[in-house]
């Protein structure tokens, strides 16, 4: 079989290449096998040293559904998402064109032989792939051969691009955990490609890799298993959960470490234990029985089962129980879009429940982020007895990042002012008999509190949603009522001292500042440089927790104009940030967007000129 | 053959060294005469026999006017009165803290069988160890009286109409769950209740008590099978039951042959069932349903112990857990050691 | 029995006397059948013409704690609650030295002459009434015996301030719905007591009545009665609910009402249902279903109801399901104090449920303003296609005021965009066809829709919480979910135009500007009075609808200082005015304040004022 | 004895003058191969037999793959796909709009059992007209195949680990809740399944159907309950089910004595049980709940119409509603007329 080839690009060749800076899309269909494919050019790249960064673009089923991965690979470390394609792996003839649409000129696609599709521009380079016939060649077993088509791409690409197929041994060895069998029956498929490509290729286009330096001391991890693993150093004892996209791979990864990291050296027994729920209601209701038993108590879960557990964290606000619920966003409102990225319900946790509520929120702006306040998490909703809701999101909980290698905690657990039977004793010394579970003796607003299974007969008290005093006596006592919620109001003030602080990224001259938080972290610094380079320099504060420390309010008041970036629809940080800081709303701009997909610095960008020319 | 105490004491202390006192609660808040009432005094006197101490209970509960009864005994243990319907998860979480504390719940039929029927089908099939009381009156007491899913059709009351839908049986949908331990009962029948309430504690699993509770401002009726009238008039008891703690002998000898079972609980302890009109197995889940459908149509109120299977593993058996209560283990052992972290951040990639 | 007396206060009574200006409190324990009597003063005094209005303090339990019932009597028309008692009847032990604390100098204490108590003031009237010799004198059953003792007070009192027998004739008529013996062995005893009132006290005290002409045009009700009255008015057909207080009273006078008014004339069936759900998720579910399927639906509930509702609120924002959801406020967060009085469910409602949604509140101020609410709510979630939260409250709901006659709507029955067979049809031959579910045909955000039943076979559509385009469709194209949702959100604006306007109350000279909404209408009201009188006269906008019109916008601009006065912690109307007036943020005072009770003028005039000086 | 169409019709319409064509929805996206899609199939199949129109049908369905399937037949029927768990209380809103329209609910053992089993009981008692069908896999399919409540205890999957339950068994949860049809049946057996929908069509009440539907994906281990290779071995019909439409007549003669059992509908239709091995009474309540347990212990398929009860009230009967549909009458007659507001505001005192 003749090869089809490409028409002769000469002109566009004589350009110098395009080396580690450009982004690959693979378009298939889902439950296709692909994702081994895809993650295995993510990790040999990463391995030569290279930058990368892999979005999953996939749909809400299971099998036969467009999907697209995008890898981009950057020599300067810029992680966010591109709007254009500089090389396309078109696998799916359905989406053909529009794949074909989003090529920059002088891009790259590439295809198998027999799709049956037309290439309508002549601005790219196209090649097309023997892929049946390889397949065929490599004598692979019937039900096998649509998963193996995917490692043609593979080692076609390798060829075309420079990728090292030593590292592409590495990460399918990686990927397949040493099993020789899988790894030699892929390795040889994707060397056949190389091979066939060398041969019968012609390479007309621009790109390529070249190893690099660029990825020491970093991992690569996607933000939900960083969270779990977070929290199993944070020693979380209880899980209540129950699956959703996109947070069901938190738990789940929480169980494949457990009887690595958390089983008891000696006996052999778990210090943990992970209980899948019959819903969400239930889910946070076991976490709240199990922090309110004195354990570190979590659960996870996405928009729609953190609108069902509505009314239970009143219940664990008002009553102070410590409990971390990790909610890993997706598009709302309602079932919206369950497997696209968003940050849309920043304000809806800020005020979840009926009444006059108040909530910590941790906003981690990174895998390693994940991690850190995986375990952190427990030790200010324990410290501040009160429940904590860290908003992660699709893009950063489900997708493979680049990222800091995660460190060991630095700080040792703060498990808060519980008293055991001889704390209890010492402190009813101290205070002459007069201890009761809400009453604020060091003037924090944060009380002593007992648990369960504390047999000091002046221990036990009684915990209801219902008004009570400082003694969790029932009353309605309006004075009383009035007190206790002021009190537990004051934590949200007391909060601000064990607040992670936001990160600051200063330019100089900057007039315009940035504020944002969470997964549109890399597309705001990428915007950052690119704007610098045009002469308007930002400087970026990047969120991490709510309430806002002082650093927020001193950035606001250095700054002219900010500009509030976020993905939502209605501008929720810019929101929270008005409320906080109503003597500078004026200041605050908004730009906010959602429509699924992660930001590109492009949009960042134009919003924040916009700004700057108003 | 009853109970003898091995070890001597005060008259008026038990074995665990404390007065009946001990086991009360604040005074109660609830309508004189109310069922919730004579339940929650059995609880104390149940308590007190059985010489548990206070703070190796803890109590739970939801919203209504039965979930209020926690208040009203056990002042000494922990509490945690939640939210409406939604006991069950609360507990379950709480106990894993610490699974050598005993939880007792206290549920109204509103409660369990309207918004809690979810939470309460799932915590069955868990089989976590919990007394699981249900106050049954039939209506929602605290919010004055309108119909719970336990009414029966056609029960009409004067501010709220008729009842329109058939009834949820409480004991059947415990068995059809896999409940390891059901009975159902009556507040005016306060020997039974205690018993029960010993049985359950007993009990290594779930053990849920159906026990009809009238609402004596609400629906007192005495054509109504939740009334005190019609449950006087009506009770039919499966069994004469009584309890005896592990530490004593029974001597069954004393008994007529045949006219006792006995079923022996996970601690030793063991639950006569002396016959009545028929005998009765209790380990037998069908028939436990025909009674039930057969007393439902007659329109009896069948007391006693339904069924019990003693040997089941619970959701802790389950779960491999260390045997030291997870909430008193310190932070060394919480935090895996240092040396893992380098061979984690290897793995990810 | 020599009735004890109090001292002589000849000092005192010199003073002219206190006509129709006063304040009653009763301090019994509920379950006590103190009920009727309350209610009979009430109601005697409202047939003598005199403004009148009574709240209920009752704890949340059934029967035995102690209950307060204020009857404040106002020439003026006053109905606001105050702190202080000019009369208190006390005939719980337990309290009574609290009762004692809140009278004025020179007010009336009247107490069963048996009641262990002792009289600590000397600068008040006490007297003391022979309650159980009275009762047992009337030959009551023994059953009845608690009861009626509450009848003692009515006729001491009556004869002590003058109020007219006949009316209170009039009063247990009404009551016991004219049923002759009920009547007349309580009016017996109450005329007793009057008498013997008449023949053994010494009145000392100033205060009395005289009939006036204030009440012409009023009617005594409770706003949950009149609510449910306005929906039967507003063509109701379907009600998912489950009891909470203080919502239950809602659904249940609804019940009560629907043989007369919703039954059809000619085959007696009925043109509504009421389902009683198992909880509020199946409750407001049931509406969403019914509403969807082109049935006036509604729900009605309280703080943790509505916390549930969540997730299927969002369902309803995204699929345009016109509902009306009653949420009757009471003190949150969580279970809180049931039987207590609050507006903290504002924010939480107004941003309910994951995900960018806003929805459209009603805020009723006045108990006919519950039953114009009552129908106005439907025309308003029918024209918009989107749920209709009004946020009323306990002291509203379920106390009995002094209220403006309802009116009959003046406006027809507004159904909103639905397409019947024959509409369809035109529709289609209008727009060539290409009718779709969601279209945008007209430009105001709001599209076209069909419902259940109809026969054409191009009405059905999908209707689903997922993504989907302007014709139902499945979709995750992030344009399509950006350009619906975006229109969904002009709804919001489109909805400006269908708003109960805000009443504004000037004044002349007025500097300070308050806006408020709900049920502080009459401490609001009260304290202008006063703050005019000390020369601070203030301009009032009471809210009735969020989103803000454009009379908010100008009243702010013409207020340099804006007292934003509501009952809760955190200041939640003045949040949501700070977020759609960043502009004027900086003038917005928040006055907020809950402890269960509702506000009184005092406790505003005293905001007010320290704004003043500010 | 087969159906007999009394109008003459084209061969590819059917008496409503449709064709398959019209039944059909949109092209499924579920995985090839997945039981889900075998059911959609015969529901088009039963209601273009049925002779339905489809406008006359409202779908229903909560979150999960299974309740993705209403998409994928009816596309000429309104269909409102909810929230997780949740799809009963929105049907039965929606179908008081019109209670001459059917409703067909689809969902899965997850929606069902899990997170919905407090509104599955409570619709049940309702007594709703509403065909139920439940697609159950014993995972949730959607979120890549996790336990649900109905997966055998005990059972491996390779990235689950054990399940650590006793399941839920969807129809005896049904029976106990009163239900007014029950069926089980199996993806793998789509003439059955067709039947039962027709029958289940003509039902007047809750018709519950939980079809056994494989997970070819996440749950298709050849020794579980929830697999094609496991049912196809032991699938036990009860009985050979065929639904004979109100105006065909039944020719009994045509069958051995006793060979045949007959359930005459609300509508007139028959459904006519064939024997097989033993003869099998669908009237009785606790024969049901007794064959399933038997089956459950030796893990037998048991499939076929467990109960039916065609003759109680629904939920519209005992609402005394006017004839037409709600949704259709006129301002007029919903609005109380201008009189009566003076008569209101003279009680409002
Ligand atoms: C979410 C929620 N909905 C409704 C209520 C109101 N409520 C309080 S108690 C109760 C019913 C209690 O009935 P039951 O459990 O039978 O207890 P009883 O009072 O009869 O003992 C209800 C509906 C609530 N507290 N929370
Ligand atoms: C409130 C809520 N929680 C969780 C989810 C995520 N979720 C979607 S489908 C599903 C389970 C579906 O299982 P099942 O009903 O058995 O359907 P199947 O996919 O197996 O057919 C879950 C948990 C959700 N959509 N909403
Ligand atoms: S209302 Fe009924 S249930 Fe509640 S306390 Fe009184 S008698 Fe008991
Ligand atoms: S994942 Fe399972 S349930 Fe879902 S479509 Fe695929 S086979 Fe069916
Ligand atoms: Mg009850
Ligand atoms: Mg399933």
């Amino acid at each position: 079989m003749q090869p089809k080839q490409s028409p002769d690009r000469t002109a566009v060749s004589n350009l110098p290449p395009v080396v580690n800076d450009f982004c690959i899309t693979f378009s298939t269909v889902n439950g296709s096998g692909s994702a081994t494919a895809n993650t295995t050019i993510l990790r040999a790249l990463f391995r030569m040293g290279i930058p990368v960064s892999g979005k999953n673009i996939f749909p809400s089923n299971i099998k036969g559904l467009p999907t697209w991965y995008t890898i981009r690979v950057s020599k300067d470390g810029y992680l966010a998402r591109v709007a254009e394609d500089d090389i396309v792996v078109a696998m799916n003839a359905t989406t053909f064109n529009q794949e074909l649409d989003s090529l920059v000129p002088g891009g790259v696609l590439l295809y198998p032989d027999d799709l049956p599709v037309k290439v309508t521009r002549e601005d790219i380079h196209a090649y097309t792939m023997p892929v049946k016939q390889l397949v065929k060649e490599a004598d692979a077993p019937p039900k096998l051969r649509d998963y193996l088509s995917n490692m043609v791409y593979v080692g076609v690409l390798a060829e075309l691009l420079g990728i090292d197929l030593d590292k592409i041994y590495d990460a399918l060895d990686f990927h397949f955990k040493g099993k020789k069998n899988a790894i030699d029956s892929n390795f040889n498929l994707i060397q056949a490609a190389a091979n066939w490509a060398k041969e019968n290729l012609t390479k007309t286009d621009r790109y390529r890799v070249e190893p690099m330096n660029g990825t020491d001391g970093y991992v690569m991890a996607d933000g939900n298993t960083a969270a779990a693993l977070g929290a199993l150093y944070g020693g979380v004892q209880f899980v209540g959960w129950y699956p959703i996209t996109p947070a069901s791979s938190l738990v789940e990864s929480m169980n494949e470490y457990i009887s690595e990291l958390r089983k008891d050296p000696v006996t052999g027994k778990n210090t943990m234990a992970v209980v899948q729920a019959e819903d969400e209601l239930s889910a946070v209701g076991m976490a709240i029985g199990a922090g309110w038993g004195g354990l570190r108590a979590m659960t996870s879960t996405s928009g729609p089962g953190l609108s069902l557990m509505a009314e239970y964290l009143g219940l664990a606000y008002y009553t102070e129980v410590p409990v971390v619920v990790w909610d890993v966003q997706r598009v709302g409102p309602s079932t919206g879009l369950p497997t696209r990225t968003a940050q849309g319900d920043l304000t809806f946790a800020s005020f979840i429940s009926h009444g006059d509520t108040n909530y910590v929120l941790l906003l981690p702006g990174s895998v390693t982020e994940c991690f850190e306040f995986g375990w952190r998490a427990f030790d200010i909703a324990e410290r501040l007895q009160t429940p904590v809701i860290v908003l992660s999101d699709l893009d950063l909980g489900m997708n493979q990042w680049m990222t800091r290698s995660f460190e060991y905690p630095d700080e040792p657990m703060d498990r808060g002012k519980v008293l055991w039977e001889e704390d209890l004793e010492k402190m009813l010394e101290k205070t002459n008999g007069s201890w009761g579970r809400y009453l604020d003796v060091d003037g924090d607003g944060i009380p002593y509190r007992t648990v369960v299974g504390n047999r000091h007969p002046r221990s036990a008290y009684f915990t209801r949603g219902t008004g009570h005093d400082e003694l969790g006596r029932y009353s309605e006592d309006p004075e009383v009522w009035q007190r206790v919620l002021d009190r537990i109001a004051k934590k949200f003030e007391t909060a601000k001292k064990y607040m992670p602080r936001p990160e600051i990224h200063p330019r100089e001259n900057a007039k315009i500042g940035v504020i944002a938080f969470g997964s549109t972290d890399p597309a705001i610094k990428e915007a950052g440089d690119l704007l610098e380079k045009d002469g308007i320099p930002v400087d970026y504060l990047r969120l991490r927790a709510i309430p806002f420390t002082e650093e927020v309010d001193d950035f606001i008041q250095r700054h002219e104009k900010i500009c509030v970036v976020e993905m939502n629809q209605q501008g929720q940080l810019h929101q929270l940030l008005t409320l906080a800081y109503p003597q500078y709303a004026t200041r605050l701009h908004s730009a906010a967007h959602m429509d699924g997909l992660p930001l590109t610095a492009r949009w960042v960008y134009d919003q924040i000129q916009s700004l700057e020319e108003k | 053959m009853t109970s003898q105490p091995t070890v001597r004491q005060q008259a008026d202390t038990n074995e665990a060294g404390l007065t009946r006192n001990d086991y009360k609660g604040a005074p109660s808040t609830l309508c004189q005469g109310c069922g919730h009432n004579s339940i929650s005094a059995q609880i104390v006197s149940a308590l007190y026999e059985l010489n548990v101490v206070p703070e190796e209970v803890v109590k739970f509960s939801g919203i209504g006017c039965s979930s209020k009864s926690p208040t009203y005994f056990l002042n000494r243990s922990f509490a945690f009165n939640g939210v409406h319907g939604r006991m069950p998860s609360l507990a379950l979480g709480a106990l894993f803290a610490d699974t050598s504390v005993k939880g007792i719940g206290v549920s109204g039929d509103g409660d369990t069988a309207s918004i809690g029927m979810g939470q309460f089908k799932h915590v069955m099939r868990r089989n976590l160890p919990l007394v699981y009381i249900v106050e049954n009156n039939g209506v929602y007491g605290l919010t004055k009286g309108q119909f719970s899913a336990t009414a029966e059709q056609g029960l009409t009351l004067k501010k709220q109409g008729t009842s329109r839908y058939l009834p949820v049986d409480i004991c059947m949908e415990a068995l059809i769950a896999n409940a390891t331990f059901v009975a159902r009962s009556f507040a005016g029948d306060p020997k039974q209740v205690k018993e029960l309430i010993k049985a359950a504690f007993s009990h290594r699993g779930i053990a849920v008590i159906d026990i009809i509770s009238p609402c004596v401002t609400f629906h007192n009726v005495e054509t109504s099978i939740h009334s005190y009238a019609w449950g006087k008039e009506n009770e039919m008891p499966l069994h004469e039951i009584s309890y005896i703690p592990a530490r004593d002998e029974i001597t069954v000898e004393d008994f007529e042959e045949g006219s006792v079972r006995t079923v022996e609980l996970h601690d030793g302890s063991v639950v006569m069932l002396k016959k009545l009109e028929s005998d009765y197995d209790p380990t037998n889940i069908y028939e436990a349903l025909r009674r039930l459908e057969e007393a439902e149509r007659n329109r009896w109120l069948l007391t006693g112990l339904l069924y019990v299977n003693p040997d089941t593993t619970t959701i802790f058996d389950r779960y491999n857990l260390v045997d030291e209560p997870l909430n008193r283990l310190s932070p060394e052992r919480l935090r895996p050691p240092r040396e893992s972290m380098a061979k984690l951040n290897a793995l990810m990639f």
